[in-house]
């Protein structure tokens, strides 16, 4: 209506490079969280704690302490992954064995997502944290503005999600993952050590999550409460890609990312939310193992 | 007298071919078999007539009423019950709890009745009770109504899936391999139990691996290969087939047993 | 006569000795009487569990019954006693429309599905300010229970509301209803291939437990006086799912137990300050940890010991 | 022998002073833990340290007594069930005067119990049914942004010639009440409203595709209703790199760090709302409270500038009541007129008083004076000072 079209084209080309900036840091939650599904059949309703967790150790390693970027984006990967091993030895281990009922874990992590939102905000305080750019300066592409921080955390995710792709489809470890997430069973059968290979999908898969937080903390603010909100967009994800598969995590991120970028330009509100929740939902009758659901891998 | 009548049935999976334009009928009161070699469609096919599976094309009439795609709980009411070819139960009941949900379709009581226990749903229950009781008497499993059944063992599983069967009153009962995986003296105890079945007046369609078994039981047997009908008539005409030889029973003799 | 002595003596406890207990506090008498409907609540919640669901969706069915109950008294001048059934109602039909698509998910998928729900619900009530007046909410929404006693009116009403449903759900469980939904719990293809019309079934489950939520929900709203969007949230979904898993899920006993022992344990800790909300979820992780089949399974089990060592 | 005779009675007499010595309890009643637990921490930690600065001094005097003030502080996660049996709990305790608690949604199931128990709280809720009668039992904690915005507004629209203004809330009741008491604000000054009803989701952390549409409309003015202090520092760095020039503001206090943290110099000449926050203005007994936070808590809080006023105002007109108004707040009510006091943490400005008659037709208002300011170098510099009737 009475728009120009060089308005039009820029307006495309800004949602179209919002959309991609959103996926890739959402790919990494979403990867993180399918692949402890996969593993452990466990709804991971802490991941978004753990997203936390990789933010403020970024937070204090860079942020306070000034060390570089890189050293705390993998300070960050390896605490979180750390407390993933813990939670997977200590709690969802025993849990999974001693219980009657299959949803004692998904409740397990309701309880965890708990205690660990408790005990950040012991630990970090209340107050919302953020750091200091670690590039800066903005570009123009096809009229559309590139901040450089974005493009950097865009960068990195993309490089990781590949790796990881890598990771688990050609390497040994990967591989005896894939075997775990198909049939543990089998997999046992086969001589894969499933426990050991478990503790290392969800510390995998937990570090994902941290590496997400610690990524996105430098262009964004964090505070001790934001896990859940994190956690509930992962579960959106992996619903629209279908829960346990690589490539459903990332079709996932890129619908929701994408969605949320055109639906907050058309309709700015609390609408876009609403839509996307009800498409999900209307999707998922239709469609119950979401865009990709087929087993792993 | 034709008391399933299956015609033109197909099903597709993806690229495969599962079940493709198959047609055969049951006679009321005989024992009909299904056997073919594994992947042969068996289990698709007896999925599509108890309701389980939606055929892409073809048309099932029981009783000359077309139920063709109606769901599993419509067809059992109509009267073809199947039984489960895993040991597929409710974990945590008893045998006797299994067989009394089992009647769930001879309760005519009211849901408020069975709610506030009216005196109606009680005498109800208690017919219920009997009969569930009776059932696993006559299948052998009496000494066992309390125990929970994921503590039964195999054998007894089998027998109770078919108790559970015959709670709903089937006229046609389809039995998932029943003699899989048991010893000669308990495929003899099977084999009386499924004819005794057949003498009350349930027509039994079964899908079978043991030939011997299978050679014993039927009246006639339907045999399939790659989802097609290769081949129908008794038990003599079937070992004789040039067809079904080639396709299945050439290269295994000795499960035939000549 | 033996069986309901037990159940009995609760009774007389939960309603005659509590207040005398409690002297009549209102702070005591509100703890008790969100407990009862936060109890209440969860029974709908617990019977979703019943037919193999975990359902994350009661916070948005006991906002729909807040919205019914407010909008109709509040704007429309209905009298409680006929707005709370209508909550009820609207919310089991909601719940029985929903449910008849929906529960043909199954497992995490289901849990997520209702756990959208929630976050939908609230969304809704948000952007439908024709009927919810949007963020601003609805306050002064009238109550039934006035005078000096209005506390101790709105605690037995709650603890009879929370008695009657223990009831109903008991009677379920007892009767042909509750052989179907165990069924369906244990394995939904067996239970059809003997003619229960599952997603009859399932659906007729889940208007129950919806029902219990839009109930428990505009109780809660009438005794706060106020609803917002936000007044049940994804953090009350997961919370009725607590108390239920908490308390055990073999029990209808379960969600009060869990109830009771999560809203006054909160309460008590809070002598700890700022300790309260960790030691709180340390205490939760624990119990789960060390009892994972709910607090009610340490009585069975222990019983099950005594059993056990009296035949030695 | 003797020496420590006396020394044992002179500590009896001191403890039974001590243990004679009256206590005044004040509650706190707000959101302690999850995603918004600063609002109520920073309530909490306010009143805690500046009880401890008067019990230090022996205490408040009301009448002829010298009471050592305690303050109960209670969670309510956000939760209205949790906030009604809180607050149901400090009156049980015979506390008579909340501070709290933090949203619309807690506040609403508070003041019905408030009216029971005949106590008053001090929400910091906007919600303008909390103030306004029949309801006369709580007071507005602070500026409401609809107070503020439009004095901000007149400022710019006079000193930088604003005329496009544009609205962005955070969905949430508060932001959103906000924002449509900012617009109508903005109609009366004859503004041009580009954008209406523009919001995002909480949790959002990309605001890019929120931005777009907005900056798209060319707005001179782009308002942050009721923003998060998390939020503001990533919706202006995002719209200045997204190249808007214009101007931004909003109507909460923010936090000086996480602007400077994550935006840094690109949220120079960001405009909001602060209490007592920055030095120029600040008396010797706010520094002393600064500190005495600072040490308290760990690191000072913006927020708490703003918060810190609502204990400090209770004392005060209790004292000006007189000790009968400890258990009878229908005394206090009546003494929220006469109540006129110089401003003890700003430097020379109006006075401090009981405010909002012509928002709620009854003084239910801490007269928190408004302090405007700009963010420049990592700090806040107060543009003006202002004040609501």
């Amino acid at each position: 209506m009475g728009l120009a079209p060089t308005y039009l084209g820029s307006v495309m080309s800004q949602i179209i490079v919002n959309g991609l900036m959103l996926s890739a840091t959402y790919a990494l939650i979403a990867l993180g969280i399918t692949l402890i599904f996969a593993i452990m059949n466990v709804m991971n309703f802490a991941h978004g704690q753990m997203y936390v967790l990789g933010g403020f150790m970024v937070y204090y390693t860079y942020g306070v302490w000034h060390w570089p970027f890189a050293l705390s984006l993998l300070v960050a990967a390896l605490v979180v992954a750390a407390v993933g091993l813990i939670l997977e030895r200590f709690f969802f281990r025993s849990v999974l064995r001693r219980s009657r009922r299959e949803e004692s874990t998904m409740l397990l992590a309701v309880g965890t997502a708990l205690l660990l939102d408790s005990l950040a905000l012991a630990l970090f305080g209340e107050k919302q944290r953020g750091v200091p750019d670690v590039v800066s300066g903005v570009y123009h592409l096809a009229g559309a503005y590139i901040p450089a921080r974005r493009l950097l955390i865009f960068a990195i995710a993309a490089v990781l999600t590949t790796a990881f792709i890598v990771f688990i489809n050609y390497t040994r470890p990967g591989r005896a993952l894939r075997a775990i997430a198909q049939d543990r069973e089998t997999a046992a059968l086969q001589g894969v050590d499933v426990t050991r290979y478990s503790a290392l999908g969800f510390g995998l898969g937990a570090a994902l999550s941290g590496l997400a937080g610690g990524l996105l903390i430098s262009t964004d603010a964090i505070n001790s409460g934001a896990g859940n909100l994190i956690s509930i967009k992962a579960f959106i994800m992996i619903m629209i890609g279908g829960a346990g598969v690589v490539s459903g995590a990332i079709a996932g991120a890129l619908v929701l990312a994408f969605s949320e970028a055109i639906g907050y330009y058309f309709i700015p509100g609390s609408l876009p939310y609403l839509l996307i929740l009800t498409g999900l939902i209307v999707f998922l009758l239709f469609r119950p193992q979401g865009i990709m659901g087929r087993r792993w891998g | 007298m034709s008391l399933l009548q299956v015609s033109s049935l197909s099903k597709r999976f993806g690229g495969l071919q599962a079940v493709d334009n198959m047609s055969f009928e049951v006679r009321a009161g005989e024992i009909l078999s299904v056997i073919g070699p594994n992947g042969a469609g068996k289990s698709t096919l007896f999925k599509m007539i108890a309701g389980a599976l939606k055929p892409n094309s073809g048309e099932i009439y029981f009783d000359s009423r077309r139920i063709t795609g109606q769901p599993q709980h419509i067809v059992a009411q109509k009267g073809v019950v199947r039984t489960f070819q895993e040991t597929t139960i409710f974990r945590e009941m008893s045998a006797l709890e299994h067989v009394v949900i089992a009647h769930h379709l001879q309760a005519t009581s009211g849901a408020w009745g069975a709610f506030v226990n009216s005196g109606r749903s009680r005498r109800e229950e208690e017919a219920i009770r009997q009969s569930a009781a009776e059932i696993l008497n006559y299948l052998g499993l009496g000494h066992v109504q309390n125990e929970a059944a994921k503590n039964l063992p195999h054998g007894y599983l089998r027998a109770l899936g078919i108790a559970m069967a015959l709670a709903a009153k089937p006229k046609l009962l389809l039995l998932d391999e029943p003699f899989a995986g048991m010893n000669p003296e308990e495929t003899d105890r099977a084999i009386e139990m499924v004819r005794g079945i057949c003498m009350r007046g349930v027509t039994v369609l079964l899908v079978e691996h043991d030939m011997r078994a299978v050679m014993r039981i039927s009246h006639r047997i339907v045999a399939v290969s790659f989802g097609r009908k290769i081949a129908e008539g008794s038990p003599q005409e079937i070992q004789n087939n040039p067809s079904v030889i080639e396709a299945y029973l050439g290269r295994e003799d000795d499960e035939l047993g000549i | 006569m033996n069986r309901l002595l037990g159940p009995l003596i609760g009774l007389a406890l939960y309603l005659g000795i509590v207040p005398l207990l409690i002297h009549g506090s209102s702070y005591w008498l509100t703890v008790f009487i969100n407990i009862s409907l936060l109890a209440f609540t969860s029974l709908g919640v617990w019977l979703t569990f019943y037919i193999g669901r975990i359902n994350i969706a009661q916070g948005a069915f006991a906002l729909i019954g807040g919205y019914a109950v407010a909008v109709l008294t509040t704007l429309h001048g209905w009298p409680f006693w006929l707005a709370l059934p209508m909550a009820g109602l609207v919310a089991g039909l909601v719940g029985g429309v929903v449910g008849s698509t929906i529960l043909r998910l199954r497992g995490v998928y289901f849990a997520m599905l209702t756990l959208c729900l929630t976050e939908a619900t609230r969304l809704l009530a948000l952007n439908w300010t024709g009927v919810t007046q949007g963020a601003s909410g609805i306050i002064g929404i009238p109550t039934p229970f006035g005078g000096d006693s209005s506390y101790l009116q709105a605690y037995f009403f709650s603890a009879l509301l929370l008695l009657a449903g223990l009831l109903a759900i008991w009677r379920i469980t007892q009767c042909r209803m509750g052989r179907v939904f165990r069924a369906l719990q244990a394995h939904e293809d067996l239970a059809a291939s003997i003619g229960i019309n599952v997603a009859q079934y399932r659906v007729l489950a889940f208007s129950i437990a919806c029902a219990f939520g839009g109930l428990g929900g505009a109780v809660l709203t009438v005794f706060l006086q106020s609803i917002y969007p936000t007044s049940f949230n994804v953090t009350n979904s997961t919370d009725f799912m607590l108390y239920c898993f908490l308390g055990g899920l073999q029990f209808v006993l379960g969600p009060a137990v869990g109830a009771l022992v999560l809203f006054l344990g909160f309460q008590l800790l809070s002598a700890l300050g700022s300790y309260q909300a960790l030691v709180y979820a340390i205490l939760m992780v624990l119990a789960m940890l060390l009892l994972p089949n709910g607090l009610l399974s340490l009585r069975f089990s222990v019983r099950q010991k005594s059993m056990r060592e009296g035949q030695v | 022998m003797k020496a420590t005779a006396v020394l044992g009675v002179g500590l009896f007499f001191i403890g039974v002073a001590l243990a004679q010595q009256p206590v005044l309890k004040i509650g706190v009643n707000g959101v302690m833990s999850g995603p918004a637990a600063s609002w109520g921490l920073v309530n909490k930690y306010s009143a805690e340290t500046t009880a401890a600065m008067i019990n230090a001094e022996g205490g408040w005097k009301i009448g002829d007594k010298k009471y050592k003030v305690e303050i109960v502080a209670l969670d309510d996660k956000n939760d209205p069930k949790i906030s009604a049996a809180n607050a149901e709990k400090l009156v049980s305790m015979g506390v008579k005067y909340i501070i709290g608690p933090n949203v619309d949604t807690t506040a609403g199931a508070v003041m019905p119990v408030m009216e029971k128990a005949k106590a008053i709280n001090f929400p910091y809720a906007f919600s303008k049914e909390l103030y306004t009668p029949p309801h006369g039992n709580s007071i507005l904690g602070m500026i409401a942004s609809y107070q503020a915005g439009p004095v901000i507004y007149k400022y710019l629209k006079e000193k930088k010639g604003v005329k496009n203004i544009a609205f962005l809330a955070r969905n949430e009741a508060d932001p959103l009440n906000q924002m449509k008491e900012g617009e109508d604000a903005a109609k009366m000054l004859g503004l041009n409203i580009v954008t209406s009803g523009a919001t995002y989701e909480p949790g959002t952390t990309d605001f890019a595709p929120v931005l777009q549409g907005i900056l798209a409309k060319n707005p001179d003015l782009l308002v942050l209703s009721g923003v998060a202090p998390g939020d503001a520092p990533l919706l202006i760095k995002s719209a200045r790199e997204m190249g808007y020039k214009g101007l931004l503001s909003t109507e909460t206090a923010q936090d000086a760090k996480i602007l400077q943290q994550v935006a840094g110099s690109l949220a120079d000449g960001f405009i909001s709302v602060g209490g007592a926050s920055t030095p120029s203005i600040q008396t010797p007994y706010m520094l002393d409270f600064v500190k005495a936070y600072t040490k308290r808590v760990g690191e000072w809080n913006d927020e708490a500038g703003t918060k810190v006023y609502a204990l400090e105002m209770i004392l005060r007109t209790l004292q000006l009541a007189g000790p009968a108004a400890i258990n009878d707040v229908e005394l206090f009510k009546k003494t929220l007129t006469k109540f006129n006091i110089p401003n003890p943490f700003v430097k020379g400005n109006p006075p401090l008083k009981f405010v909002g008659s012509a928002y709620f037709s009854q003084p239910r208002q801490l007269g928190v004076p408004m302090v405007v300011n700009e963010f420049k170098d990592g700090k806040f510099q107060t543009l003006f000072v202002g004040s609501v009737e």
